[in-house]
């Protein structure tokens, strides 16, 4: 998990992204700690536990479904704009003069607590749910 | 002994309070640079973490603590609908109404509401994040059958 | 600009967050306060079910004004169709949340309890009324992460393993979701839902539409429980508190998954006839193989779980079957009446499985178990609950003259006059099985001997509990009289009107 | 097109996880190598060739950024990625106490 | 008809037909708020409501009016109440149809409903069934309303509440009646279901849901399959073969009374009113069709008289007879003549009154002996004079003894056949199976009969049975009405009966051209003979009883068939021993059968459902390549 | 006191990250630099005053030099060991004594230590250190102490205790 | 100019990471990887540092990337030290070609 | 000049890949842990030479968060080896 996130922050970095880069870094590092929270509370021994048949008809199904899905994948992105090459539509009217319509030098700050302030104040209530659920779940007595 | 090394413990004094100031950087520079509330959210936490991580959890009394992030928590969330609502009532009758003036770009106060709603959401996922780890590390119970 | 539009989210929060900081330090605040918001909520909803039969709102989040006839911002929309489901939303809401009040004393941590189902609420509100479609999958997690912490609220064995399941394939549906999100916007450049449809009216590839319709389907078909993305429903309604499972089989499926699905498949994508083929194939499939799973169940939540996929059948199978026909353009007020009968089913599935879950909390709040071998007799010891129970039953079996009968009723017909036989046919098979496994559960619960003899230590529910059941069944009766013409008419044809027209929404709310 | 198909490998490596791990933990891991392909995805479609990062220099302005409303949409989708993945940890620490396994194949109590 | 009652005034019939819809229907639900320990106070102002609104039924009887549509004033009081236009563009949903089939039937409806609720309120004891007296009146009520509607879908809704109605009059309070209870609304609610469809495609075939303005041929295989529809629906709710099953469970397990009034008269009543329209006003049947009626008649008839003749419990007996009648009047309807029509109609009047008389016999022995068992009786015409004389002349009339009404009906039905045996079809041309299995069966209803008089009454007392008393006057009225009506409804039927109530519904007919006294006597004397012997056969054996098979889940019914009598009287029709056992093993019954594969196949389908969550995920995966693949 | 240390570092490196000397600037950074004194100061060293003395700062800029150069010095050992076909290498943890007193010292010392390639730090126990070393060159304790804490240890003495 | 030696400092530090790198790769067994990779690692990075405060001169961005240089010092080391430990502590033995242990007796 | 820093900038991506080498081989779990470590660290670099190819600044704020974090990463990864739980 770990570096896979952070393979992904490079590319963020590389896409022109550094808004993305730097949450990825600190959510990838959370998550990491949060995983290893739950693994020392538990057990530390790695189970390397042998492909049993179960495990090959879901290995099999499963590379199966994986070739199938990139097919249809592929053959459906077909006619969309290749990388690097995609226009503008929406989000041509976050940038013209989005600077000073929001007053954010960061165009993503702009877009993120402006235009589309609702969806953030949705993810802050993600957030808290999450907490929430968390506190719900980790309770020592569910029932009295 | 309690948490980590004597050398962990002496370098977390030294830079934890850097990391906290650099979480408040990010935060308030929102607007500016890259990050924002949310990352700048969890950097604060991770300065909180760090402590916990090197000191031992009962260090921070916990338990305590954690029914304060609550509220903190909730606090934050509700001053951010709080500022949007205003801007639902301050005449315009628009949800999320960017209702503070402008300023100018690249200035460190500009942006409207922008940077309010960065510093709340970042106390937010501060303490969001914080009371996560705090109860999952802190979770115990009856050993598994 | 109907200022009361963000209130269904803003409220529900705001809530939420009080009860978190009042409710630690006064206490019983929680329970009457979310009562109370909610009760609040439902009354603007009516408010909004009157006032959309004319003509739709649209609220601009922020103010932002379209430019050049591209929306900029985050609209919200409300039509009759939302109007409905907000409706129901609120409604349920309320009456689950009142029925808390007593059944969630025997749990620990009554604060998070209404916390998060103020939260859970204000997600679904948001889904519903939003017209922006990554803003739809902001509050569908809003609602499905709250609605996880509540599932495995009881906090054992098997609520938590539900509740993981419920999440990985919550999680699965999320990230197709995402992709198909990804996907509209690498086409079309926008995300309001309105405006993708007038993006797509500039030509597409069919692979790629097709793709993404298909991403987006199991996507919202796994939150809708549609087979063969069922597999989470029957643990996660099962394993619920009561109130939650009510709320879960009564609104949440309906108003993240199926509501989502035809608004998206009516109003943002061109309604294609493979499609609506495969929607009224999944639904049938749902309807027939979902009652077939529930009749053999002893788990009384078990068995209305189950129920649940198959009555989202009927649903999905109608709603497809009004799809296929606008797609060829025949037979428009066939195609309307199935449509109807697909939204009525919707609302009465509301009504009475949240009214079976109630009864089924109410069961196992006084005998303390939920398998039916284990109870019997109850009709004399809680005759309130086996009355509206039996209510209930008959509703959704499709007894006349509860609400459950004219559903079915217009769905059959309208599968008949489409020419649809073996649907029909189907559709009644699986009411008739469904009649059976609820004259089961009303067998094994209320009539019958109890084989622990416990007799006088089983009493009725206290009040709370009694008024929600009470106020859900006369609902479950008054709703028959939407089979009227007259009331159909003004409150479902404003929801029937936004569907028929393929592109009547999406020219009107790109007009304002 | 090549970095899309890698980005969907990528998504369906994850999918390929959820499947064949038996360990809750790697299952949650795989979760979110799925997520994060998403995340990829819509900087992908976001990018614009010679677009430089989204962020206004005052002093130095730039005719092409790169888009940034998919960034705007990532970055909500990785802090619900975060709620969604403590969840899951959450119950995942709870149902090792309850199951004392990790295994997911013998975690069955509910079927049928 | 308006000269029968003419003391009665000419109402004012909308006002009237509401009322006596939703009269019944409203205080039915305010008693449900009364306790039941004010069981006999609530019977009482049942007892009112159902004299108030057999006044409504005289009325509407003797009025002249035809059809009215309650349409405008619904739609008024709705617009004033909620300022919507309840109405629109349904014209005809709220019209009544108040021919002389209805009102015949309603009449007699409210006649059996005052009857059986004068006795019940002897009859039922406190908390034997909740609420009876709030489903009694609903029953009624929409019972009303059934046979006024000439909407189906109307129809439908009030003929679907009988159900709910059917199946609350159980007390379900054990084992058995919990089963009998499930099982009966299943089968009746499933027959409803099925005609949904039925309606649906007559919907599709005319555009109409109007029961007087449809007319369609048989001729396709949409209005075949819309007739098949509707007539499951008839035959459920009347009982015929293979939808009867409930019957005998019912009259088993419910009380007295309620069978008397639902499965005996009622049911019957809309079972075979609804018959009536669909085979004479919404079908224009063809010759395969009334083949098929008529086969299923017969097989009625025969099916449930030998199945009804190894009954040892006598409501169960009394529920097959139920059965078999059903057989009469469905080969009246097969044959489609005026005749088999009135005949019909009659024998469906007819049976209402001895069955429900029957019952309510039953019920009194019930009441004072607590047994159920024929085996376990014995001697009761001493202690119970009145009850062994009305049931006496019951069981007469249901064997077709002359001059009682069971004669003339069927002797109507018998006629019939002959009559239909003129013409030039499959069907007629078998006329002879027709004739020969119904007086077959007749014979066996005499000596099953024989059986319940003998056993019950005559034979010799049992020590248990001293302290028997007569039932309390409230009980015996009722059965000493009943009993009257069978004597006047034999007595005077081909001159009064017959020519006034019916004849105005069918249209003229003439019989006495017909009339062939020796072969109808020489009829009778056979069925007489024949049961005479079939009841010796089967009672000079010692009884031995044999454990009944109990498979699958565990069959509700606990009493045991002696099937060996029937081994050593037929000894040699080795097929009839197999028939009987395997009916003891309820295979032939539709709805266990569907249940056996109901379950397999959830079973099958729970399997599946292994719990394991990878599983579940590669379900989620398969479906989206499959929905790809079918769909690029 | 603490507190007004730490206030005092923090914004001098909240002044350090924002470069920027505007009135808001320095509103917000003290705003958050009396948050964060209020919840770290606690955790902070206890004798602040020695930040106070001028010729502390003096040795730790020596202290620099001379570690830079042990760094580069080892960097160019480290390169040749791994470059070298044969890897010359002999590793292996030794223990070493210090004589520094003050905790914060010797974590310096440690994080010096470990800084210079070829040794690293494992723990602190007491006064002892115990050192990875990829190549020990000495197993005689007197010698490799010499060798490995040698260059630092009166340096840091001087500059922390 | 500042640029040339900016670019000679970023040289020099990717030479170093190389060296790491190239040590993560061939050195026998956890700890060596370890030394060898963090130390050459980290110093390659802080002269990048270097380079870029060079680059930059005495601005915002010039002062941060020096600000960025003791941070990373004492990040690396106290991770390289904290995960030393922590691999001993997890049970992996020193490679065949240690010759010393003095920390064994202690951890007993 | 940029075309030098292009070079550069890929070399040291490069590295980070060679990272990726040892992380995915193992052979243990602490081995694959210093792959992380100095995976995080090499990043850092790539942050710094980005900043100067496209003269902002901010990508090195970037990096410095990447420090932070990536310290804090590894002390829990150490204490996930050490065994102990976190909060003690
Ligand atoms: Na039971
Ligand atoms: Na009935």
């Amino acid at each position: 998990c770990g570096i896979v996130g952070y393979s992904l922050v490079i590319c963020f970095l590389l896409l022109k992204a550094p808004d993305l880069a730097i949450v990825q870094i600190v959510v990838d590092t959370i998550t990491l700690i949060i995983m290893v929270a739950v693994v020392l509370d538990s057990s530390r021994e790695e189970s390397y536990s042998k492909l049993d048949t179960h495990g090959y008809i879901s290995a099999v199904t499963g590379i199966l479904m994986i070739v199938i899905l990139l097919y249809f994948f592929a053959i459906s992105i077909q006619s969309l704009d290749v990388l690097g090459k995609s226009t503008l539509r929406m989000a041509n009217y976050y940038i013209e003069g989005a600077a000073q319509k929001t007053g954010s030098a960061n165009l993503v700050t702009g877009v993120v607590f402006d235009f589309r302030g609702y969806d953030t104040m949705g993810e802050a209530v993600v957030l808290v749910t999450a907490v929430l659920g968390v506190l719900t779940i980790l309770r020592l007595k569910g029932k009295k | 002994m309690k948490g980590m090394t004597l050398i962990v413990k002496k370098t977390t004094q030294l830079i934890a309070g850097m990391i906290f100031m650099y979480g408040i950087y990010v935060i308030v520079h929102g607007h500016l640079t890259p990050g924002g509330g949310f990352a700048g959210g969890v950097i604060i936490a991770g300065s909180l973490i760090l402590v916990t991580l090197a000191y031992g959890g009962e260090f921070l009394k916990l338990v305590k603590e954690e029914a304060g992030t609550t509220i903190i928590e909730s606090m934050a969330t509700i001053m951010i609908i709080m500022i949007a609502t205003a801007g639902f009532l301050f005449g315009t009758k628009i949800f999320f109404n960017n209702f503070l003036p402008k300023g100018v770009v690249g200035q460190l106060v500009s942006a409207g509401v922008l940077p309010l709603y960065n510093i709340f959401v970042g106390t937010e996922v501060a303490a969001s994040i914080f009371i996560i780890f705090l109860s999952l590390i802190i979770f115990k119970e009856e050993s598994p059958q | 600009m109907n200022p009361l539009i963000p209130l269904f989210v803003v409220i529900p929060l705001a809530g939420a967050f009080l009860i978190m900081i009042i409710g630690r330090f006064v206490k019983e605040f929680n329970k009457y306060f979310a009562s109370l918001i909610l009760f609040s909520l439902a009354l603007i909803s009516f408010y909004f079910l009157f006032i959309t039969r004319e003509n739709l709102f649209v609220y601009k989040v922020g103010g932002w004004e379209p430019i050049n006839n591209i929306p900029i911002g985050i609209y919200m929309v409300m039509d009759g169709f939302t109007a409905i489901v907000v409706c129901i939303i609120n409604l349920i809401g309320f009456l689950s949340a009142f029925y808390s009040i007593s059944y969630i004393k025997r749990y620990t941590s009554e604060n998070y309890f209404y916390a998060l189902f103020c939260l859970m609420i204000a997600g679904m509100n948001g889904v519903v009324i939003s017209g922006d479609i990554f803003n739809i999958f902001v509050f569908l997690e809003i609602s499905v992460i709250s609605s996880y912490a509540l599932v495995a609220f009881g906090v054992e064995k098997n609520e938590l393993e539900a509740s993981f399941k419920y999440q990985v394939l919550g999680g699965l549906a999320s990230f197709l979701i995402l992709f198909g999100i990804g996907f509209l916007y690498w086409k079309t450049k926008t995300l309001n839902i309105a405006d993708i449809k007038g993006a797509f009216s500039n030509g597409y590839d069919k692979t790629y539409y097709l793709f993404v319709q298909i991403l987006l389907l199991s996507g919202f078909g796994l939150k809708a429980a549609i087979i063969p993305f069922h597999a989470w429903l029957p643990d996660a309604h099962s394993s619920a508190p009561s109130p939650i499972s009510a709320m879960l089989s009564g609104v949440l499926i309906k108003a993240v998954g199926i509501y989502v699905i035809i608004r998206l498949f009516f109003n943002m994508f061109f309604i294609s006839e493979g499609m609506s083929v495969l929607i009224t194939t999944l639904g049938t499939l749902s309807m027939v193989i979902g009652v077939f799973l529930a009749i053999g169940q002893w788990d009384i939540k078990r068995l209305l779980a189950y129920h649940s996929i198959s009555q989202m059948g009927y649903v999905v199978m109608s709603v497809g079957i009004g799809m296929m026909l606008i797609s060829k353009g025949v037979r428009n007020e066939v195609a309307a009446l199935a449509i109807a009968g697909g939204i009525f089913h919707l609302i009465n599935h509301a009504a009475f499985k949240g009214l079976l879950f109630l009864n089924a909390g109410a069961i196992e709040y006084s005998t303390g178990t939920r398998d039916l071998r284990e109870m019997g007799g109850l009709a004399k010891a809680m005759p309130v609950t086996s009355a509206t129970s039996f209510t209930a039953s008959m509703s959704i079996s499709g007894i006349p003259p509860f609400n459950g009968f004219f559903s079915k009723l217009i769905i059959i017909i309208a599968a008949v006059m489409a020419h649809f036989y073996l649907l029909a046919a189907l559709a009644a098979i699986v009411s008739i099985i469904t009649l059976a496994s609820f004259l089961k559960f009303q067998r094994y619960a209320f009539y019958n001997e109890d084989p622990n003899k416990k007799k006088n230590s089983i009493k009725e529910v206290p009040f709370p509990m009694l008024f929600s059941m009470i106020i859900l069944s006369i609902i479950c009766l008054l709703l028959s009289m939407l089979a009227f013409p007259g009331i159909r008419e003004a409150i479902l044809m404003p929801a029937i009107d936004i569907l028929m027209d393929p592109s009547k929404y999406s020219s009107q709310i790109i007009g304002m | 097109m090549i970095a899309y198909i890698m980005c969907f490998i990528l998504f369906l490596v994850g999918l390929y996880g959820v499947i064949t791990r038996r360990n809750l933990v790697k299952i949650a891991v795989s979760m979110s190598i799925m997520e994060i392909s998403t995340f990829l995805f819509f900087a992908l479609v976001g990018y614009i060739d010679g677009g430089v990062a989204p962020i206004v220099d005052p002093a130095d302005p730039v005719k092409t950024y790169v888009d940034p409303l998919p960034q705007a949409l990532v970055l909500t989708a990785i802090v619900i990625g975060l709620a969604t993945t403590s969840m899951l940890m959450a119950i995942i620490i709870r149902l090792y106490r309850k199951y004392g396994t990790f295994d997911i194949r013998e975690i069955k109590n509910l079927k049928g | 008809m308006n000269e029968f009652v003419s003391i009665v005034p000419q109402p004012s019939v909308c006002g009237h037909l509401q009322f006596m819809i939703l009269l019944p229907v409203i205080v039915g639900l305010l008693l449900f708020l009364i306790p039941d320990k004010y069981n006999r106070f609530k019977g009482i102002f049942a007892l009112i409501i159902s004299v108030i609104a057999g006044y409504f039924t005289l009325s509407l009887f003797t009025s002249a009016i035809q059809m009215t549509v309650l349409n405008e004033i619904l739609g008024k009081s709705c617009q004033a109440i909620f300022g919507l236009d309840l109405m629109k563009d349904s014209t005809s949903f709220f019209t009544f149809t108040i021919d002389n089939v209805s009102k015949l039937i309603i009449l007699f409806i409210s006649l059996f409903a005052f009857l059986i609720l004068l006795y019940s309120i002897a009859y039922i004891k406190t908390g034997r069934v909740k609420n009876y007296y709030t489903w009694f009146l609903i029953t009624i009520g929409c019972s009303y309303g059934a046979v006024l509607s000439d909407n189906l879908l109307l129809f439908l809704t009030f003929w679907g509440i009988l159900g709910i109605t059917l199946y609350k009059l159980i007390p379900g309070h054990n084992e058995e009646s919990s089963a009998t209870a499930k099982k009966t609304l299943i089968l009746i609610g499933a027959s409803d279901t099925i005609m949904i469809i039925g309606i649906a495609l007559l919907w599709r075939l005319t555009g109409s849901f109007s029961m007087n303005s449809i007319s369609l041929p048989t001729n396709n295989p949409l209005s075949v399959a819309a007739f098949l529809a509707l007539l499951v629906g008839s035959f459920t709710k009347a009982g015929a073969f293979p939808f009867h099953t409930w019957v005998p469970d019912y009259a088993k397990d419910a009380p007295a009374s309620s069978s008397a009034l639902l499965p005996a008269s009622l049911d019957k009543l809309l079972g075979i009113y609804f018959l009536a329209r669909i085979t004479t006003d919404i079908f224009i049947l063809t010759d395969g069709i009334r083949l098929l009626l008529l086969t299923i008649g017969v097989i009625t008839i025969i099916i449930a008289v030998m199945m009804a003749l190894v009954q040892h419990n006598y409501k169960r007996l009394l529920g097959f007879h139920a059965v078999s009648q059903v057989g009469y009047m469905i080969v009246g309807f097969g044959l489609g003549s005026l005749i088999g029509i009135a005949a019909g109609l009659f024998h469906m009047i007819n049976h209402a009154l001895y069955k429900s008389g029957l019952f309510l016999s039953a019920g009194c022995i019930e009441y004072r002996t607590g047994e159920e068992n024929i085996d376990e009786l014995g001697g009761l015409s001493k202690a119970m004079p009145v009850t062994f004389f009305a049931a006496l002349i019951f069981a007469m009339s249901i064997s077709g003894v002359p001059p009682l009404n069971g004669f003339a009906s069927k002797w109507m039905i018998y006629q019939g056949i002959i009559d239909f045996g003129s013409g030039t079809g499959l069907a007629n041309k078998l006329w002879v199976i027709w004739l020969g299995l119904a007086v077959f069966g007749s014979a066996l209803t005499l000596a099953s009969f024989i059986k319940f008089i003998g056993g019950v009454f005559l034979s010799r007392s049992k020590p248990a049975l001293e302290k028997v008393r007569e039932v309390p006057a409230l009980m015996w009225i009722p059965l000493v009405v009943l009993a009257l009506f069978c004597i006047v409804f034999g007595v005077f039927a081909t001159n009064f009966i017959v020519p006034k109530l019916f004849m105005p519904i069918t249209g003229e007919f003439v019989f006495t051209g017909y009339w062939n006294s020796t072969f109808v006597s020489l009829l009778i004397l056979i069925s007489i003979i024949l049961g005479i012997i079939v009841y010796f056969a089967t009672s000079l054996k010692k009884f031995r009883t044999e454990d009944s098979f109990i498979g699958g889940e565990k069959i509700q019914d606990s009493t045991s068939y002696p099937t060996p009598e029937f081994y050593k009287t037929f000894g040699e029709f080795k097929f009839l021993a197999w028939m009987y056992r395997k009916a003891e093993e309820k295979l032939f019954d539709i709805y266990d059968l569907s249940k056996q594969f109901v379950l397999w196949l959830s079973h099958k389908l729970s399997e599946a459902h292994t719990g394991v969550l990878p599983g579940y995920v590669i379900w989620v995966c398969a479906g989206l390549i499959i929905m790809l693949l079918i769909m690029i | 006191m603490r507190y007004v240390a730490v206030f005092i570092l923090s914004l001098i490196f909240w002044l350090l990250l924002t470069f920027r000397f505007t009135v808001p600037n320095l509103i917000v950074g003290s705003v958050a630099a009396v948050i964060c004194s209020a919840i770290f100061a606690r955790y902070y060293f206890h004798n602040v005053y020695k930040f106070l003395q001028p010729h502390r700062y003096f040795w730790f800029i020596i202290y620099l030099f001379i570690f830079v150069w042990e760094c580069i010095k080892a960097n160019f050992d480290v390169a040749y060991r791994v470059l070298h076909p044969a890897m010359p290498i002999r590793p292996g943890i030794v223990k070493v004594k210090t004589t520094l007193k003050s905790d914060f010292a010797k974590m310096l010392l440690a994080n010096s230590i470990t800084m210079t390639p070829g040794t690293i730090s494992v723990d602190i126990i007491d006064d002892n250190l115990f050192i990875h070393w990829i190549y020990i060159r000495s197993e005689d304790p007197e010698v490799y102490t010499g060798m490995i804490t040698g260059a630092f240890e009166k340096y840091i003495k001087r500059i922390i205790e | 100019m500042n640029n040339m030696i900016s670019l000679i400092f970023i040289t020099i530090g990717i030479t170093f990471n190389l060296l790491g790198c190239i040590g993560i790769i061939r050195l026998p067994d956890t700890y060596n990887r370890l030394q060898a990779a963090t130390k050459c690692v980290t110093l390659g990075c802080c002269s990048i540092l270097l380079g870029v405060c060079f680059h930059f001169g005495f601005s915002d961005a010039g002062i941060k990337a020096l600000v960025a240089i003791p941070i990373l010092f004492f990040a690396s080391t106290v991770g390289a030290h904290a995960l030393i430990r922590g691999t001993y502590h997890f049970g992996i033995k020193l490679g065949e070609r240690s010759i010393k242990d003095d920390y064994k007796e202690a951890v007993k | 000049m940029s075309d030098y820093l292009n070079i550069l900038l890929y070399v040291q991506i490069g590295l980070s890949v060679i990272c990726l080498y040892r992380i995915i081989r193992g052979p243990t779990i602490p081995d694959r842990m210093v792959g992380v470590d100095i995976f995080g660290i090499l990043v850092v670099g790539v942050c710094a030479i980005i900043s100067i190819q496209t003269e902002r600044s901010f990508i090195l704020d970037i990096g410095i968060a990447w420090i932070i974090l990536s310290f804090i990463g590894t002390l829990t990864l150490a204490k996930y080896l050490t065994g102990k739980k976190l909060n003690e």
